[in-house]
């Protein structure tokens, strides 16, 4: 019998290791895994790559991740946020003691689909024309340039939704779902925090993910 | 071109909420449209009310609404400005990955973006304005000012001392090459078109003199160039 | 105010031209526009481009489709289908009057999906090592070797769905989506047969496919 | 080798059921699994019932049920071989460049497939066997050949006029290089490891000599090859 249900978060992010490279997902608060990056802290972790697009919710939900410089490289698409100036991360960035790579939010999320659906690159115009591609390999295709991009994947992919059933099907509820369904399909262990889980398979219609791409879930409600 | 004042003393320049106002107006009944954080989804309040317009936010929704109001928000629904919204008659919702799909294949028609420069080639700055400990801010601009069939401007028509931010060549790295067809400021309605910029409207008292003395690019004006007036608004 | 629907099959296919490439969702009977092929027939076009992956099913809605020539070329993944043989679009490949180019379904899938996501092209796994990628441009990355494929786009796209709204948002029943939502994405113009019209919009979770890529819908009804 | 008759003499041949049964038993409780047109396909029914197994179709279902009873289908809704089916509890549907993103991004676990020819190197030919006036039929198996974790093959060990399917070198165009795992065959089961068949269970009455002389490749016997026994089962 198949059941990714399992019992508390620290269970949930039992083998997480040093060393390991995290998809995170979420846009502004929604679908952001916060139970998830709390322990991620707790647990003794460091030399972390965070692969997220909301950046600035990791200091958020977690000051001490970057507090105590656990992250030693962070992928994003931009992180100067509308709050006071600098954060953790922020500070870091600006000694020099993360390595941002830093991209066109449509190239991360085009990259991360890439790497969870076998593609091992492809050819995008955006950013051609900008200093963001200066040094990498361009191409024109009936006469528009396109630069080469390559795909990513992850050790682990952090993500929130409103439900899941026994299976890992996840149901999201308004904009959850963002990075989060394609960072599942890119990373080798997919983590779930659920506001609920339902003890009826979800409708066909209604799985957003399947659970395929699911390898844990765990309820933490919010309310 | 030498730093002017910030604004003209002799004519009023648009406020935010006018210079969104008028960028709304051009907003054509069915089209599909991404505003870009700050002024630009500003314009959503100011589109004509009878126009069905699809605002598209580049988190995963074709369809914004208004903003949700208090006890009514749902804290999952956001905009890519973080806003708590609504969604409109006929909204979807989509991954972020199906939104770029959207945005760079070319299915949106009308970007608005705000931008720190715009070139006289139609060349636009808007992510990183070389500030020391300001961090670059690419988010879906790049995306989106490549990918959409048509690309509009809102921002200042200088900076904070006076320069120009209409120029001939941008300064600061390019968010996309080639792109702008429109830009408002708060003096003037300009089209991007061979080379140079067309001012079709300019803000009563404004003259053409002042208009060109305060862009650092070619302009020329529109035989049909008239006045550019905006009502008064709240912020 | 938005309208997409039209009143009948021909006001649907009206514009259509001689020389036009043309996508046709289905799979199995699942998402076949039946009657929108059927038109394709009715009207005196000629030198056209099929692009479907259904290709026998071309023959079973309209036999004259082939039977009078009016197709030069097929881009399909595979034709030989489990009824008798030949179909008249299997007679004119054996006299070569017809065109095929042949590929992996993944790879049809993909190079769709990439032509309406603004892709030029990508590296795939699929077909390595065959006789499919004789003469084509291969390249290793993390030591495995994968085929460039470019985008697939075209003028029209023909679907069929289960529901539709004034904006064009459509719901597919069962497996009717299938190559359906790509195709309307790659497609200048996207022309949709469906089952009933919907006078409320359809809810924003119900919507498989965003009217944004659909020009025209009308209704069908097969029942 | 020689061209023996298609099926030997003194020992019985699996039917088309026993050799989908018998891959089936090797699939496991959770697993994800797309099974090929013909005889894979079957052995969805004779898995062990208590094995909850979610079988993949590339036209976009993941959870494939039981076909649909008479009167109970749903015309639009049916598998990759167009036949009319049900869904499992906990199925997904999705189109078919999701479909083909799961198979190529390397998800699924087993892909089950007929074949024309498996190599001792793991190379499968099963689109083309050049036959005149008969197409390709590529479809979906490229792609599972190439993406699944693990690839089952079943086939009749010898063509019709009794030549070896079981090949040191496939004379057929290759569907995949190197990616065959297993093969359930009506004679054998055979495992494909560095470079050669391990036959791990063999039909009742087949020696190891007639298996040999049936195979035109490298083949060894496990330690433990034991008899291929499969129950009567109704066509």
């Amino acid at each position: 019998m198949i059941n990714k249900v399992v019992g508390d978060v620290a269970q949930a992010m039992a083998g997480v290791a040093s060393g390991a490279s995290i998809m995170i997902s979420g846009f502004g608060n929604a679908g952001i895994p916060a139970a998830l990056i709390r322990v991620l802290s707790d647990n003794d972790l460091d030399n972390l790559t965070l692969i997220i697009n909301a950046i600035r919710r990791v200091d958020e939900c977690s000051p001490a991740l970057f507090g105590e410089r656990r992250v030693a490289r962070v992928i994003s698409t931009s992180f100067r946020g509308p709050d006071a100036w600098p954060s953790n991360f922020e500070r870091q960035w600006m000694d020099g003691t993360v390595a941002l790579e830093i991209q066109p939010q449509g190239t991360f999320a085009e990259r991360i689909r890439a790497g969870g659906a076998g593609i091992a690159a492809f050819y995008t115009p955006t950013a051609v024309g900008t200093p963001l591609v200066e040094g990498r390999e361009l191409r024109d295709f009936d006469g528009q340039t396109y630069v080469l991009e390559t795909a990513l994947t992850a050790d682990v992919a952090l993500l929130r939704a409103q439900k899941a059933d026994r299976f890992g099907n996840l149901f999201f509820q308004g904009t959850q779902a963002n990075f989060g369904t394609v960072m599942a399909t890119a990373a080798t262990l997919t983590i779930v925090e659920v506001e609920e889980i339902s003890d009826v398979p979800l409708p066909p219609k209604q799985v957003h993910l399947p659970g395929i791409y699911v390898q844990r879930v765990v309820q933490v409600s919010r309310s | 071109m030498t730093p002017q004042n910030a604004k003209p003393k002799n004519a009023k320049a648009l406020s935010r909420e006018q210079m969104a106002w008028r960028a709304a107006q051009d907003l054509p009944d069915g089209a599909y449209v991404n505003l870009g954080l700050g002024m630009p989804v500003l314009a959503a309040n100011y589109a004509p009310g009878e126009r069905e317009i699809f605002y598209h936010s580049e988190n995963g929704i074709l369809g914004v609404g208004p903003a949700a109001k208090p006890g009514q928000e749902d804290p999952e629904l956001v905009d890519a400005g973080s806003r708590l919204v609504t969604l409109r008659s006929g909204a979807a919702i989509f991954d972020s990955a199906a939104s770029f799909a959207m945005i760079r294949g070319g299915h949106l028609d009308i970007t608005i973006l705000g931008a720190y420069q715009v070139a006289a080639n139609g060349d636009v700055a808007n992510w990183d304005a070389l500030m020391p400990n300001k961090g670059p801010l690419i988010g879906g601009a790049m995306d989106l000012a490549k990918g959409a069939k048509a690309v509009h401007i809102i921002m200042r028509h200088n900076t904070k001392d006076g320069s120009a931010r209409l120029v001939a060549e941008c300064t600061y790295p390019l968010t996309t090459p080639g792109k702008v067809n429109r830009v408002y400021t708060d003096l003037a309605v300009l089209d991007v078109k061979a080379g140079q910029f067309i001012a079709r409207e300019i803000i009563p008292g404004l003259s053409r003199d002042e208009l060109t003395a305060r862009t650092d690019a070619p302009l020329a004006f529109a035989d049909d160039c008239s006045e550019l007036v905006a009502p008064e608004l709240r912020a």
